[in-house]
């Protein structure tokens, strides 16, 4: 019925050429489920994938191009090792067994009946930022450099809960928990943290999980390092030591110079950086800019963070966007005005245990270069005279 | 660090708007008639516009179709099932106006011109019985009608 | 190079059928955005268009089957009048004009230079959970009577800073706010809620606003209903009186018994609702079940939401799911066990300012049944003696 | 209100694991050499499975393919470009067969027999000259296997 109308010239006002179409077409019906705008599709996770292996690999949340502190769930950040499994959650079970005093096994719609949580969290992978320990900056967007970390509201059931039910032996210590991926990865999680805080999560921003993410169901580990928050999880084994994974020890194990390796680093550090402006953008004429960014510990809250214009020699403190919560993106804001010479932006992040985010030289003296891991250096921005942003260190 | 939190936090980035744009893109119009362009239309005019553009889903008298009822209430405003038109109802004339030319017709909006919008309000009070069959209304006329429901309304979080 | 070795059945242990496919074979590779699994179809919007104008009418946030606070971008709920246009960025601007000294013109890419701050918050359409004037309870999903109301991270342009460049001329009271849809909707809001805490929204749950919801930018009005915070927006014009829009007056007016409108009702008040169980779940066997729903308010934070299981004969207070924010949703959740009879499972909230959810009963008393909008009463799901779910009063 | 907030808060929902299946599903590998099947393999018959089922990612002598060194460390741990092999870095031998045996190989993980996965461990650690040519792994010998690396780290938040 509805009369599309051969759209009748605008007798009075001739259409001139500032009138949009849309103005005067009926728009898009409803959908059931809605999809970004296509002029919005450059804004997707770079990928970064093993050619012979094309699930191995990572792909980075494009944070130069978000705002605010949630990740929207399309564009969470992936590291997979060997893909993501297509699971059914009819066949899909969450074995709790080892030093239990009674093994159970539990289906998706059972655990969809117990008490949940609901926690803003971010998730950051162990090698974030690993780029920051070359000799040289990486002159790649903020998000491809360090695009490895995003933030979601969690909702989940505490493993208290279930420890409970099977009953925890006096001498269990470690957790093993594993996922029902092409490579069944297993970690080891020291029981008393899977006790105080961790979640078997089923919902991310209010929806069930996604397949990327570990639908039907996966570890959340508040402020611990992301391998650690096992996705596709399908069994958790109590033991009295830990297995002793590869990813334990072949990787996620951070070299010193000593030739020593630091193992079971598991919080992530306080950290920091600003988002914009950021490599690749640049800023046409001297004027004022707003200097935004995010902050993270996985320690707690940001109690505060500072930003530099002048590669370090001043700082002031950022504005930080309420509510800040712990283990959480906390967004940072100040405004700037560019003189339209060369100046080099920096932030960094203190938590509320007093933890700092060190200069990248700092880190380097403690740490070395080999350690690939556990990168939370303070980030760098030059501007040169024509307002081009690039990386720096 | 002088260059940080500056003395204004926002940039100036907003130009200066072209006063011929602005009138020519503004739809707005006012009770007290502000914005409504020149132009006029009788209640026949109207008639002949609504049975081409609005009858198909508001029912040839303006009732009875499948969309809202424009004309013919019955049951009284305390009534459970009051009817709500546009004589029974809108407080304004005016509104008339601003929402057929922005809105109407519904496949191809804001294509009619200032004398078929005219024409059209003049139709639709008639039909509603606030304006006679020879009414002609334009920039004057429409906002001295007087709708039956103008006090109808309590304002609750705005005076 | 990836050899797709011809998958040797396993030797040793033969595979048994428990045995899951996804561990044997490299999952999907990476994408450059995700989508929900093809397990989770089901949890979509519900549609009611117009037949007649198919961009006429709303779909439906299901709340039944989401969690937490936030809500997906993919799931918010949408209102529109003639469907969604689908808006080229680069050809939008926002003129502000009127009331005021300069006029202005502003291009989207000049407002993402702008300060900008985040708040998670609610939109709740006036029409919301308007079933509820009926004389019998609906028998729809809890998401299909109540679900015209989502919550996202909202982060925007202050209306203060664009009102100081133009410059307010002292006699304007109001701002009438026009979106570029086929219909060109507009809508009058008093200066002075601009000015306080009213954004140009142009990011949702951290990605551009979707196109559902007013892309490349919109009106965000904390706690005040959906229907002013102007999607597609184009034009603010200053004025000292409120343009009476046909949506503030023949419609979004609230019929009382009199025969008098009420209008201007602009904040959304203290509400709340049980989503699990409700309307359509069934409970298998007596057990404990966990009860969870939603409460909000547009005057500020919830301060309190009690639940009944005998149909408001007694009351307990559920646990609030921190952070509590004002004018966004609140998780509660409190553990009922059902002993296998006949029972009535209601909420009731309060806020910060002492408001308090009304039941039904009195809400029709004081407001009649034909007001249609701004319907806050208290939601109550009856639970028959075979556990089935079903809407009551 | 009795039936709210109830003593318990959480429903009994888990089903007893049925300990044939748990044997059966059951992966992970300890130090002390828990969760090794029986089987055995040896160096010899871990070449020729390597050879078939690895060596197009890992290269032909477990070094310079597309994947990772897995032996031939040439730069010690203490140098800013470490070569971190099985041999070199690896602390425990048992983790060979825990992640052979669930993520071998790449391309349909999971399928090798016990005894295959011993043979490659074998393999393996000849290569990286832990054991001798003639080793025979099984669940006794590898995790007797002392690793060059054994006590190469430093735990920081666990003991
Ligand atoms: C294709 C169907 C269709 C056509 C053609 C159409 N309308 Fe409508 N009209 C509707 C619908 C549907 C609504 C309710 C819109 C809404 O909810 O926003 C409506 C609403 C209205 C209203 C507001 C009524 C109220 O009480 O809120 C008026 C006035 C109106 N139309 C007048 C007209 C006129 C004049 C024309 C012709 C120029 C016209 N319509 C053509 C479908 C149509
Ligand atoms: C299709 C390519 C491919 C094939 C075939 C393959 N691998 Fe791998 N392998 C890889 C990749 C890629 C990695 C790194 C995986 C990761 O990052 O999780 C790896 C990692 C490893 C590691 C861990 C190395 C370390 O230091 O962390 C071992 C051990 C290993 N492979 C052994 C094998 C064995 C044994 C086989 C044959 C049974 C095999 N691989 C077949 C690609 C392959
Ligand atoms: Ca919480
Ligand atoms: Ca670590
Ligand atoms: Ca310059
Ligand atoms: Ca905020
Ligand atoms: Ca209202
Ligand atoms: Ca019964
Ligand atoms: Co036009
Ligand atoms: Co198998």
């Amino acid at each position: 019925v509805l009369a599309t109308a051969t759209a009748a010239a605008h007798t009075a006002s001739a259409t001139p050429d500032d009138d949009l179409p849309w103005l005067h077409e009926p728009g898009a019906p409803f959908t059931p489920y809605g999809q970004p705008s296509p002029h919005e599709r450059l804004t997707a996770r770079r990928i970064g994938a093993n050619r012979a292996v094309p699930g191995n690999g990572v792909s980075f949340t494009p944070l130069e191009e978000l705002e605010g502190i949630i990740t929207p769930n399309g564009l969470h950040f992936e590291r997979h090792h060997n893909g993501v499994p297509q699971i059914d959650p009819a066949r899909h079970t969450l074995t709790l067994h080892g030093r239990v005093k009674q093994p159970l096994v539990f289906d998706v719609k059972s655990l969809l009946r117990y008490p949940m949580r609901s926690q803003l969290l971010f998730i950051e992978c162990g090698g974030n930022s690993n780029a920051g320990w070359h000799q040289s900056p990486i002159q790649r967007p903020a998000g491809s450099v360090h695009g490895l970390i995003s933030c979601a509201e969690w909702t989940g059931v505490p493993l208290s809960v279930l420890l409970d039910e099977a009953g925890v032996e006096p001498d269990a210590r470690w957790v093993i928990a594993e996922g029902a991926d092409a490579g069944a990865m297993n970690m080891s999680i020291p029981l008393a943290k899977m006790r105080e805080d961790c979640l078997i999560g089923l919902y991310q921003n209010g929806e069930r999980l996604r397949p990327e993410q570990g639908y039907p169901m996966r570890l959340i580990v508040p402020g611990w390092e992301g391998v650690l928050h096992v996705k596709w999880l399908q069994r958790l084994e109590l033991s009295a030591q830990p297995v002793m994974s590869r990813n334990e020890t072949a990787k996620y194990t951070e070299l010193l110079p000593s030739g020593k390796a630091r193992q079971f680093t598991f919080t992530m550090d306080c950290k920091s950086l600003i988002t914009s402006p950021s490599h690749g953008q640049s800023l046409k004429q001297p004027d004022i800019y707003q200097v935004s960014g995010l902050a993270w510990s996985g320690h707690g809250r940001i109690r505060r963070v500072e930003v530099s214009a002048d590669g370090g020699r001043s700082w002031a403190d950022a504005a930080l966007d309420g509510p800040v919560l712990p283990r959480c993106l906390t967004r940072f804001r100040i405004p700037w005005r560019w003189n339209g010479q060369p100046a080099v932006l920096k932030s960094r992040a203190i938590d509320e245990r007093g933890n700092r985010q060190p200069e990248r030289a700092a880190l380097v003296a403690e740490r070395g270069r080999a350690g690939y891991f556990h990168y939370n250096g303070i980030v760098a921005w030059a501007i040169d005279d024509d307002g081009r942003v690039s990386h720096t260190y | 660090a002088p260059s940080l939190t500056p003395q204004e936090n926002a940039p100036h980035l907003g130009r200066p708007a072209d006063p011929q744009v602005l009138a020519r893109q503004r739809l707005n119009v006012f009770p007290d008639g502000s914005g409504l362009p020149t132009g006029r239309g009788t209640v026949a005019e109207g008639g002949a516009l609504y049975a081409r553009h609005c009858a198909a889903c508001h029912g040839r008298d303006a009732r009875g179709g499948s969309a809202e009822e424009l004309a013919g209430a019955v049951r009284p405003l305390n009534d459970p099932d009051a009817d709500r038109t546009i004589g029974s109802y809108w407080p304004h004339a005016t509104t008339l106006f601003d929402f057929i030319r922005r809105a109407k017709p519904m496949g191809a909006p804001g294509t009619l011109s200032a004398d078929e919008v005219y024409a059209l309000c003049a139709w639709l009070l008639h039909a509603n019985g606030v304006v006679p069959a020879d009414a002609v209304m334009d920039a004057q006329s429409l906002p001295a009608v007087r709708m039956p429901n103008r006090d109808g309304f309590i304002r609750i979080e705005a005076d």
